[in-house]
């Protein structure tokens, strides 16, 4: 019967080798998929292709991969708060590839929703636009972009079901439902996991058509990169 | 002359009812502060979320709500969230009314230079390309000129573009200026900012418009 | 203050003139707009284009339109279940282009995500194909087909709020999401119309930065094409 | 000779535990009523549903629930509603593992050409285009002549094509047709049915399997 549950992170990441191509859901520290991030680092898995929006922190999140210098290449819209990633960089131990945020975003949409390229205007008169086909529509210049070609998919869901279906909290949304679509495999570890027919299907952000793997999540930490208040 | 503040003071009045507007990190974010009375604007944080709401208090710190810049952020009434690519979805097919951002350089046509520095550690453009690629009304906040004393209101950028002819007004510590196919047309200057100043530190093609008035803040 | 709350579907539809291009939503007679067709037909909008992926039927839905020729032509996947379309098209009267499904739903995304066209296999090596680009990527083809320009949007939810925030019920969902986001103007009838900060941000479909009008719909008779039942 | 249920038993053989399945108007909708004991099939409906249950009891009919042939269904656990732009993503992704389609006529390379006859009312492609041109795995099941008593199974179709070398296995009343290099691969002809019965109906070019056996419905 259709079951995708797999017990904890370990299971889920089994098959991912060394020199694979992963996508990593989440926006920052928020949204990401903590434990499958640290059953990566456990297994000490080699030279990836990391493609998610951020790179971490130091000590969390991919950061945790770069510590150990699994990544060898990095796909991503904004590296900034990451002391290690910029040491990386720039001793040429690492490559980058910055590529702006919606084109990242529409890029994975394209991948999952079986496009192969995508038109932007981001970028057009920039260095991004080098070696890129530049199209004009209607008067406005487009970049082609393509779609991603990604091994796994690894994302993070508040709630999901043992179908894969999935549902994302607050901001926490971000690149997961996109990426979630985009894996040749996906993994997906939820906060709580329930039967299936326990999730509303008017409510559902993924459905489980896209997703290969779950399992429910310990321990998150959720880190926040920048915990801002009002003062009463 | 202005301070940060001031800038964003004057940037809020920029605002109208029912706009919807992008703010981006430093200066841009303040301007929410300043919001004019009696009218509703809804903020868009490009991560996934309409209707972002002032800072937490300290026990509703919510780690899966943060705005672009990361912080932790509420919402206000009728928000909703959305995934990164009907984010920058809604900026594309120009639904943001207003977007606001910081610059190191623009132009005189336009041009914006801010995502990065030749030779520093470049961090990303994030969603920066996105956003002047496509936003329909693009105000940028920025100081007059650079550490060095040299003037960001150029005739052409020096650093690497961020993206083409997009920016339609800027406003500095000095004055508020319009970009016309004439160049930055100086609409307003601060309150003890003489226009022969405003001169000295334009190096772009700049124009006094005739009804030129001191800014009001 | 942010109110985009309009009386009814006659205040709603008041600067539609004869030629506008509209995107109505809908698959079949499902989640469809039924407050405003009827208001075109009651103030006798003509020359409409109309964009909808099926034409209702003879005496509901779109069909009500075609009834009082007040259709110039109609852009559709599927027009089965429509004689007086038959007769129209047949006698000259009516232009219609069909247009793939999938094809017709993307290209209402493409409007919404502001990307000027798409590329998508349908339609390689058949009459569709006729006069569109071809282009191979990764061995395969796909037709570029262009992004909709609608002067108006009309979709029907089943809640909203005055905000313009948009949740669909069950398959009604279907065209109404991807038209909302693709009209110049776009007008949202619904069954429960709620002030804004009642609905779930996590649960809306459609953010109501798409919307420009929204209103309760009245009356909703929500005919079923096809009743089919499984006897006790 | 297989009657339309048939058809469908026979297709239901080549359901899968787990596998996400497009099911076609007519004959490939019964295939849901024959799915073998102990695995779990879904079924999308392109309107935009995941996990589509039998038609409801008369109290139960829902105007919001309806499968791609506009009747009244239900949900089964598990199921989930989208809009139709991710649904043909699903389908254009290659998420959906079978697909199963009526035609007018398959040719020996493959194409299907299901959509259209000159000469009459052409009421359109619906989603049936984006099927053939996305499905990684399409079996047909139809009549193996028409009314004319003409082949279906064609060198060449002569209808306006659906979609190019897309069809990987055919089922008619007559046998089992895998579609390869060489042609219609008869692998199983049904009960009180002679190879030659099949040579004689099939137009297209037809290679018998070594191991050719008869079906078992």
């Amino acid at each position: 019967m259709l079951n995708k549950v797999v017990k904890n992170a370990d299971e889920a990441i089994k098959d991912i080798s060394d020199g694979a191509t992963l996508m990593l859901g989440g926006f920052g520290l928020c949204g990401i998929p903590e434990n499958c991030i640290q059953a990566l680092v456990k297994k000490n898995i080699r030279e990836l292709t990391c493609i998610s929006n951020n790179a971490g922190v130091d000590d969390f999140g991919i950061g945790l991969l770069l510590q150990k210098h699994q990544v060898k290449k990095m796909i991503a819209s904004y590296v900034g708060e990451n002391a290690e990633f910029e040491r990386q960089l720039l001793s040429g131990e690492m490559e980058v590839e910055l590529i702006p945020q919606g084109t990242l975003a529409t890029r994975c949409m394209a991948t999952g929703y079986g496009m192969p390229a995508i038109y932007t205007p981001a970028g057009v008169g920039t260095e991004v636009a080098e070696g890129k086909e530049i199209r004009e529509f209607n008067g406005k210049k487009y970049l082609l972009e393509h779609a991603f070609n990604s091994d796994f998919a690894i994302v993070k869901a508040w709630k999901g079901d043992s179908h894969g279906n999935l549902i994302y909290r607050a901001t926490s949304r971000n690149f997961n439902p996109l990426m979630a679509m985009a894996g040749k495999i996906t993994i997906a570890e939820v906060e709580e996991l329930v039967p299936a027919g326990e999730l509303d299907p008017d409510m559902i952000h993924t459905p489980g058509i896209y997703v290969n793997r779950i399992f429910k999540g310990e321990n998150y930490e959720k880190r926040i990169e920048q915990i801002t208040i009002t003062k009463r | 002359m202005l301070d940060k503040f001031g800038i964003a003071k004057r940037i809020a009045k920029e605002l109208k009812d029912g706009y919807y507007v992008n703010l981006g990190i430093g200066i841009p974010t303040l301007v929410a502060n300043y919001m004019p009375p009696g009218i509703e604007v809804i903020l868009q944080s490009e991560n996934g979320l309409l209707g972002i709401g002032p800072f937490p208090f300290e026990e509703n710190v919510d780690a899966d709500l943060i705005n672009a810049g990361k912080q932790t952020v509420t919402t206000t009434k009728g928000s909703s969230f959305f995934d990164s690519a009907m984010s920058f979805g809604m900026i594309r097919s120009g639904r943001v009314d207003l977007t606001v951002l910081g610059a190191m350089e623009v132009a005189d046509n336009g041009d914006i230079a801010n995502w990065k520095i030749p030779g520093k550690m470049v961090k990303g453009m994030g969603g920066e390309m996105d956003l002047v690629a496509s936003a329909k009304n693009i105000i940028v906040a920025m100081q007059h000129v650079n550490k060095a004393g040299e003037s960001k209101l150029l005739s052409k950028c020096t650093l690497p573009i961020t993206g083409l002819g997009c920016v339609k007004k800027v406003v500095t510590e000095l004055g508020v200026f319009d970009i016309k196919p004439e160049g930055f047309v100086c609409i307003e200057y601060a309150p003890g900012v003489s226009l022969d100043y405003i001169k000295e530190k334009t190096q772009g093609r700049l124009v006094i418009a005739p009804d030129v008035k001191e800014m009001v803040v």
